[in-house]
């Protein structure tokens, strides 16, 4: 049975550990379980996450990624996008924690390329600017391309709308975004949805994220 | 409305608004830029796609919200009918893949090789490239929509940018409140002067080398 | 408008283009618009497709790129397979038409880089085999794999069960196969469907390929 | 059904269907291993995945036909309730990626180094490797299904494979009417003997060094 209640969690992430974490800004985020792992006593995670999400106040308030780097269970974030949360900045410049910026349309291919078992992809994006530092750059067919490694997770989070009892995932509107890349890209896929129907009550034809790729499924709580 | 009563934003994002033509696809950046579908010709159908996984943006609806659907800022929006809703995959597929007709992004330096600069200052605090640097790497047509110089009368229009690149020899269009300038093979060709300017202001406040186009016209600016 | 006619094909599809045909042996082939193409005065046609489909006898009954084929409309076959359709072998044998084979699963990332404006994409499939001749073998992290190059088309062909008057697809069944991939990828997409529905009538989480890719819908005659 | 009413392939689709494990998902090639479903334990779920976009692949109904509902050798299937259906880039993601637990192909040789040679002769007709070159790159487990011997009596099962590689060193586990090898780090070892058969009967036909196990056992063969 792939359903779990959120203790179950502690047992499937660890300290160290590097997770995907679906969401675009604060919509898309599995809430419940990053308000869980907040509270866990882990640390040194590795977060690879679209951005750190927006920050709030009063800082209770704070969901998704920033929240876990509120309570420092974060060595490295690995996004597009921190600049609408200050903590991060500060964290970051405070050398507390390492960030590494990718752009977005590479950061989801690569995530692609780890699901696909690509050995990396070549991208026109980030050519000639810091992104290219360290890295190879391929010339085909006369023009140059940089190439990006493909991405892989101990444990994806994500969150979904609805899912069947097998794991069939649908999303809803924007909620959408990272979420059914990193389904494909972690050796551990756990979903918060909003809500578990019953088998055969999703149309086959419009299921975005196929079961067999998701090992755990939470329904989220209010 | 005349263009005297416009602030210099709204200014050039009508301007940027007569770019389009009926059935173009395009993506706005995050703040000036989300103006222009303001200005858009209601005559023609334009689909804004937003790239956190929305195609068909429009104008949120007054009373029907919903916290998913959101553009790539944050924003609360609307879906046009025929609208749809992707991933963050599909999203960069079509930025990167040249599907998108136009983009229109803010700018901090743009040079006369079509270098762009808006993603970074050295020192100051490092928001993340975002989608940046896909879709100027991947769209057709890439409208830098900026104010001419910057807060401290600086030409922001160089020779060479000195600020770390969002992408290079990408920009095809320079809209600021006094001028158009088409970028091309390596060269700025000054199109059009604002009303309210004239060619020895232009060349004043922009660094850049530029050759000044044969059907030079005053824009009449409605 | 993008609903055409079959004898507006002509003005699209010309001698020596490069074509995609979706489809997976029988099924999800764009059977209206081939066997009209099969009848235009055309010629050396390179298509890329999966499979060259299933001979049939009598051969009038023929259908997708075997048709073209019998027709000798074709002068190079991009695919995975060709075994089903022993013409194909015949004329490759003849020297009639020259056939390049490509892994399954590298024939489809192939079309999405294409589609996505990638460079291309490093697969360990065909690593030590005949397929790897000519390629570059790149090395990522002590582990090697080939470089496949993107592919693109000038005129894609596919198929979906029912589109909208936007031109949003969705499909039916396994009859989806490489048409998603393959509507990013080419200059003009032209889709045959099932059943052209009114704006609204589809559910945007459920369309698979969004409407600003599909440029020409036409509805499949019986 | 005691083996000995069983033909051989039926014997090895028997006992190939021992190697899966509740809630795995598999791949099973076209031919003879499309037999082992009817030998998996029916007290486990195991789910069957079709490279042409179907997940959940069961026996086609006898009144419910759907033309479009096929696996990848183009025979009529069902679908179990739960099943989806993907394009063909999802599905060799899932492939390529190692979503896929155990891949069951036919071989033409098998040699020592765990290479495979199962996808054309030279001087024959070439059908295309389709998406055998994926499957064996991708898939966890990749079991070769096959006769011990080829129709002249010769070994296939040998010291180097002398017909062009489908891939290196990416076989699992040989299965043939006679004996169960596994393959690990360049290594054979022998871990069943059919009760049909003997230990001098499997080094006469096979040409390549093998280890024999510790625990070797005949296999009851029920």
């Amino acid at each position: 049975m792939k359903v779990i209640k959120k203790e179950e969690l502690s047992n499937l992430i660890k300290s160290n550990q590097t997770l995907m974490i679906g969401g675009f800004m604060s919509i898309g985020i599995p809430e419940t379980i990053v308000n869980y792992l907040s509270e866990m006593p882990i640390q040194d995670l590795t977060i690879i996450t679209n951005d750190t999400g927006v920050l709030k106040n009063p800082v209770d308030e704070q969901i998704g990624v920033g929240k876990l780097l509120l309570h420092k269970k974060v060595q490295k974030v690995i996004a597009s996008h921190i600049g609408m949360n200050a903590e991060t900045g500060r964290q970051m410049i405070a050398k507390e924690i390492e960030v590494e910026l990718i752009p977005q349309g590479t950061l989801a291919e690569r995530i692609h390329a780890g699901g696909a078992g690509l050995g990396g992809i070549l991208t026109p994006t980030g050519l000639g600017t810091i992104v290219q530092e360290g890295k190879e750059v391929i010339t085909v067919d006369g023009q140059e391309y940089l190439l990006e490694k493909p991405l892989q997770a101990d444990v994806a989070l994500i969150k979904a709308h609805k899912a069947d009892t097998y794991g069939n995932l649908v999303y809803h509107q924007a909620a959408r975004n990272f979420n059914p890349v990193m389904a494909l890209a972690a050796k551990t896929v756990i979903v918060e949805v909003d809500e578990l129907i019953e088998l055969g009550e999703l149309n086959p034809e419009e299921v975005i994220t196929p079961f067999i790729v998701v090992d755990k499924i939470l329904v989220k709580e209010d | 409305m005349s263009n005297q009563q416009l602030s210099t934003k709204e200014k050039i994002a009508k301007r940027v608004a007569k770019e389009f033509k009926d059935g173009d696809v395009v993506n706005l950046g995050i703040g000036m830029p989300t103006l222009v579908s303001n200005y858009i010709d209601p005559n023609i159908s334009v689909f804004v796609q937003s790239e956190n996984g929305v195609v068909g943006v429009s104008k949120a609806s007054a009373t029907e919200k919903s916290p998913n659907l959101v553009n790539a800022g944050g924003a609360p929006v609307g879906m046009i009918k025929g609208g749809v809703f992707i991933d963050s995959l599909t999203s960069f597929a079509l930025i990167r893949g040249g599907h998108i007709d136009a983009t229109v992004l803010g700018g901090l330096q743009v040079d006369q090789a079509g270098n762009l600069a808006n993603w970074m200052v050295p020192g100051k605090m490092v928001p993340g490239m975002g989608g940046a640097m896909d879709l100027v790497a991947g769209t057709k047509k890439v409208i830098i929509a900026m104010e001419h110089v910057n807060k401290k009368g600086e030409a922001k229009i160089l020779k060479e940018c000195t600020l770390p690149l969002t992408a290079q020899g990408v920009v095809s269009m320079i809209i600021t409140e006094l001028a158009v300038f088409e970028c091309a093979n390596g060269q700025l060709t000054l199109t059009e002067i604002s009303e309210d300017s004239h060619l020895e202001e232009i060349k004043a406040k922009t660094e850049a080398t530029f050759v000044v186009s044969e059907k030079l016209h005053k824009h009449k600016g409605e």
